[in-house]
């Protein structure tokens, strides 16, 4: 199997490359990609966007109707984790383990305790526990406000650098993931509900098709922002740019919620107790 | 033997042999690997490989990346011309394809996070022998 | 309003799985509402879409308000708007049919299930409204990862299934993206219209040839076209049954919509006809699938698995009569998309209804079933005598074309499959009635032996799925009596003057 | 554009992929297919295409490794191959 299939690979790599021969050479400015459609990017961005991002730009509004459903694709994929994943059964032994906070002392229960203790006393913690690290934990805990602060720069600053709704959304998410990391699930999910993961991913991607009906109820086509200047005040080229931000908005939104989401019920089973 | 008439062949195509070689890699072990992650593995590598292709595609000597090197005033009175601006779009298609890339991802570790919930081994043949004793 | 039918196709269902997710929160009890509404605008925007097109020809929709090639154009055309009018309208049907399925099955979760049921619809329809090339690789993951979750959810076994369905599914769509990249390398174009445009003086060049091998390779994987099916039958067993009666009929015949988009609206003719040894060996690999399928359909034991291989088996009539490079054989190819994307549902959902009612399909769990629920039954045979292809049933008419065009095209081989397959399917059929109907009902039979008495769990499915599945087979005999104005003023508009 | 630089990361990428799918441990898989994406990364800024190489910076060496973590120690590290 694997010499047949080693076999079926190389001739395939081979035919591919025979296929290069007709490529137009690498880099060559000349070349029909470059000569055809994107120069009209490239020359035009400014003057019918106002964005100097080329690429944000292209991604937002001249196909932004495929942006829209890139986010779509993240969204299905949180959703189709979550339908696969999430089991609301306990575990089958329900272990308690708990840190005095005050001793750091660790309790094992066996059995559910009749009353829930304070968690300024008793701090719940994961029953395949390892010890905390004074250091990375409050290194972390001192890093994620600027890793979210950073996170919106990217998001909001995609027009005139690289970056834009995606990228930062992956920042903002992975500031949660790694407070999960680095302390436990759970003070991750006190941080940021499941309810609230689940309604911000749909909210984000709302948001995005939202602005896209906007433009139909204003009379113009799907997602044509510059149709959107009447509501803001601005001449439709500034229309679009800002119709381009928002829009940016709704996908960092999107993909942050998503990212947590698929990270909570990848890193606990679906049961959203306690994680890595 | 004169290998120099080769070089000028080798220079403008062996980014597209690379970006075939790592597909090639990613796809036998789609096909090969027994593990369940090691094949989640493959098929991540067989998918990047198909975005350097695209973003070769875009390259484009002597020119520089594609944000206009001016933000608001009057500077960008100047004509922009295509030749000095790397091909944007590629990129744009391959942001796509990075969050379906990703998206995907998720969806396949649920999906075997699962079938270990079920069968205790990530590993083909082991699942394949469970199945058959059934 | 009108002018905008074709954004309000996908766009009206996306923002419904929007608000289901939402809903799914907050109110679980309005999901099946929102479903309704949302898959219902798709639907009566595709049914306007159609009266449109055939009023006053296709009819373009410029996204963003940017001009093609460089912004998202649609194009729909008489084609797109039956496919489209099609799978919307299943879709429709198989959520009246599949709520209480769902509900039954998927209690706490539905609110998951009903966004991603919508966004399997969202993705289907905007593959067949989109006019770009690239746009439409990602509306097509949009289909498959929802497929994807959609199955895992299925029986015990489906995660395993799934993840291979994943496997395979993402190189085929992984190969489309690619095909796309290299078309793009030549032309520097994404739009379908503008590539057909710009691809004529390249047509002897090797990486035009190599796209259109790597395009057709990665939809074969996606469509289960013969030595690439391995996915698809365990699949498709195994898969829930309201996600199999909507994922079975219309992934597979999109993805043959799409072949043929390509071949008609990027590709053309003329270079198709320049591929004759890529013709004939496509027309063999066609004759391979009907073969195959049929007799590893022969071969099973249990309802859905043998309907998943039929399935495999219809998809190479598909294939075959697009290949066969005449009018006829299209014609014959679009037509049976139509009737097969209805027929497949039909027997798909009577097997639905059985699995709810006596909870397997195996053979042995039929025994009996033309007593206890003879309309399901009915509907069953009226998709069985589709499949095989009798008169007036659509799959009759479908055939009739096919074999018409191999016969023209000199291609008896084909004549021959087709007719082996269908000698199978009678078989097949008849050997599963004869289980309904003359065999008596094992004696404490009932699955998972819960003790509860068998006469009582088995009687008729209820009527919210009974009425979607007696239309379904009610629609199967309409489209038979409607072949001919569909393939005047649907089928023969869009063939190409080129083909013969 | 330098090509020499983008040659040399190349065959680094190339030997990640490979290491990726030739160790046995699967937290040494993720790691090895996170380096994997810094690589492509690094690759992709030096042909220019900065907001691609941003992307796979924070999605394919980030969010993908955590993920890639996460699935393998939910259910088993080693691997037969």
């Amino acid at each position: 199997m694997k010499l047949l299939s080693l076999a079926l690979v190389i001739l395939v790599g081979g035919l591919f490359i025979a296929a290069t021969a007709d490529f137009p050479h690498w880099g060559d400015p000349a070349s029909p990609a470059s000569r055809h459609v994107s120069p009209r990017y490239i020359e035009k961005t400014m003057e019918e966007t106002s964005v100097p991002n080329i690429v944000t730009a292209v991604l937002a509004d001249y196909r932004g109707y495929d942006t829209m459903f890139e986010t779509a694709v993240v969204f299905t994929a949180g959703v189709a984790c979550f339908l696969l994943l999430r089991r609301r059964d306990p575990r089958p032994e329900p272990k308690r383990v708990y840190r005095h906070v005050a001793t750091g002392v660790i309790v094992e229960m066996k059995q559910e305790p009749a009353k829930e203790p304070s968690p300024s006393v008793f701090a719940r913690i994961d029953d395949d526990w390892v010890p905390h690290d004074l250091i990375i934990m409050n290194v972390c805990r001192l890093l994620i406000p600027f890793i979210q602060l950073f996170g919106l720069y990217v998001i909001a600053h995609g027009h005139h650098s690289p970056g834009g709704g995606f990228q930062g959304g992956v920042i903002l998410g992975a500031s949660i993931i790694l407070l999960a990391l680095s302390w436990d699930l759970r003070t991750a999910m006190n941080r940021m509900a499941e309810t609230a993961t689940g309604l911000m991913s749909a909210v984000g991607v709302f948001i995005y098709a939202g602005v896209g009906a906007l433009c139909l109820a204003m009379g113009a086509n799907f997602l044509d922002y510059s149709s959107l200047g009447p509501l803001m005040f601005v001449d439709p080229i500034h229309a679009r740019s800002l119709g381009i931000f928002f829009v940016e908005l709704g996908v960092g939104l999107a993909v942050m919620a998503t990212m947590v989401l698929i990270y909570k019920n990848l890193a606990s089973e679906g049961h959203l107790d306690q994680g890595l | 033997m004169d290998m120099t008439q080769y070089i000028p062949v080798l220079l403008t195509k062996y980014n597209y042999w690379v970006y075939i070689t790592l597909m090639m890699i990613g796809l036998w072990a789609m096909i090969a690997k027994n593990n369940l992650i090691k094949k989640i593995i493959g098929m991540s590598i067989f998918q990047t490989a198909i975005i350097l292709f695209y973003v070769s595609i875009g390259a484009k000597y002597g020119a520089t990346i594609p944000i206009l090197s001016h933000g608001h005033g009057g500077a960008h009175e100047a004509a922009v011309r295509a030749v000095d601006y790397i091909n944007p779009l590629p990129h744009v298609l391959m942001l796509t394809a990075i969050v379906v890339s990703v998206a995907t991802l998720g969806v396949a570790l649920a999906l075997s996070i699962r079938i270990h919930r079920r069968y205790r081994t990530l590993e083909e043949d082991e699942i394949l022998s469970q199945l058959r004793e059934q | 309003m009108s002018e905008h039918f074709p954004a309000l196709l996908v766009i009206g269902p996306l923002l419904a799985a929007l608000v289901i997710s939402i809903a799914g929160w907050l109110r679980p009890r309005l999901c099946l509402p929102l479903a309704f509404i949302g898959v219902g605008v798709a639907a009566l925007a595709a049914t306007g879409l159609l009266v449109q097109v055939l009023a006053s020809g296709p009819m373009g929709y410029r996204l963003g308000g940017w001009d093609p090639p460089w912004g998202i154009y649609y194009f729909v055309d008489q084609l797109n708007a039956v496919v489209a009018a099609v799978v919307a309208w299943v879709a429709l049907v198989n959520l009246v049919a599949s709520h209480q399925a769902i509900k039954a099955d998927y209690d706490g979760k539905q609110g998951p299930f009903y966004t991603l049921y919508v966004l399997a619809v969202t993705g289907l329809l905007g593959m067949v409204a989109t006019g770009d090339a690239f746009n439409l690789y990602v509306l097509l993951e949009i289909a498959s990862l929802t497929g994807y979750a959609l199955i895992g959810m299925g029986s015990s076994r489906a995660p395993m299934s799934s993840l291979n369905y994943l496997f395979l599914g993402t190189i085929g769509a992984s190969f489309y993206l690619l095909g796309v990249g290299y078309l793009y390398i030549v032309t520097g174009s994404l739009n379908m219209a503008d590539l057909a445009t710009l691809l004529p003086p390249l047509y002897g060049s090797l990486a035009v040839m190599a796209a259109f091998a790597i395009i057709l390779v990665g939809l074969w994987m996606k469509m289960a076209f013969f030595p690439l099916h391995a996915w698809l039958p365990n699949a498709y067993s195994q898969a829930p049954g309201p996600a199999a009666s909507l994922l079975a009929p219309l992934m597979t015949k999109v993805m043959v919509y799409v072949m043929i988009r390509m071949m008609l609206s990027v590709f053309t003719v003329d270079f198709i006809a320049m591929q004759a040894l890529l013709q004939q060996f496509i027309v063999w690999l066609a004759v391979a699938a009907i073969v195959a399928g049929a007799l590893f359909a022969l071969t099973q034991r249990d309802l859905k698995r043998m309907l998943a291989f039929i399935v495999v088996s219809e998809v190479g009539y598909m294939v075959g009569g697009a290949w066969l490079g005449n009018r006829l054989g299209m014609t014959g190819a679009v037509l049976h998309l139509v009737n097969d994307a209805v027929m497949t549902f039909c027997v798909f959902l009577a097997a639905g209804c059985i699995f709810h009612k006596v909870r397997g399909t195996a053979f042995e769990d039929l025994q009996g079933l033309f007593k206890k629920m003879p309309w399901t039954m009915a509907a069953l045979a009226a998709g069985a005598l589709a499949i095989i292809g009798v008169p007036p049933t659509c799959g009759f008419f479908s055939k009739w074309y096919l074999i018409r065009g191999a016969i023209d095209a000199g291609q008896w081989v084909f004549v021959v499959g087709l007719l082996f397959s269908s000698l199978v399917n009678v078989v097949l059929f008849f050997r599963l009635f004869e289980i309904a109907f003359f065999e008596p009902m094992a004696e404490g039979h009932g699955h998972g032996g819960h003790g509860h008495a068998p006469a009582v769990a088995l009687a008729e499915a209820p009527l919210s799925m009974l009425l979607p599945l007696i239309a379904a087979a009610l629609g199967l005999v309409a489209l038979g009596l409607a072949t001919g104005p569909l393939v005047k003023y649907v089928i023969t508009p869009i063939l190409p003057a080129g083909l013969v | 554009m330098i090509w020499q630089i983008d040659l040399a990361v190349l065959i680094l990428v190339v030997i990640c992929a490979v290491g990726a799918l030739a160790v046995k441990d699967l937290v040494s898989a993720a790691i090895l297919f996170g380096a994997y994406s810094f690589l492509m990364c690094i690759l992709w800024a030096v042909m220019g295409a900065v907001d691609v190489a941003f992307t796979e910076a924070s999605v394919g060496a980030g969010v993908s490794t955590v993920f890639f973590l996460a699935a393998v120690f939910r259910t088993s590290r080693r691997s037969k191959d």
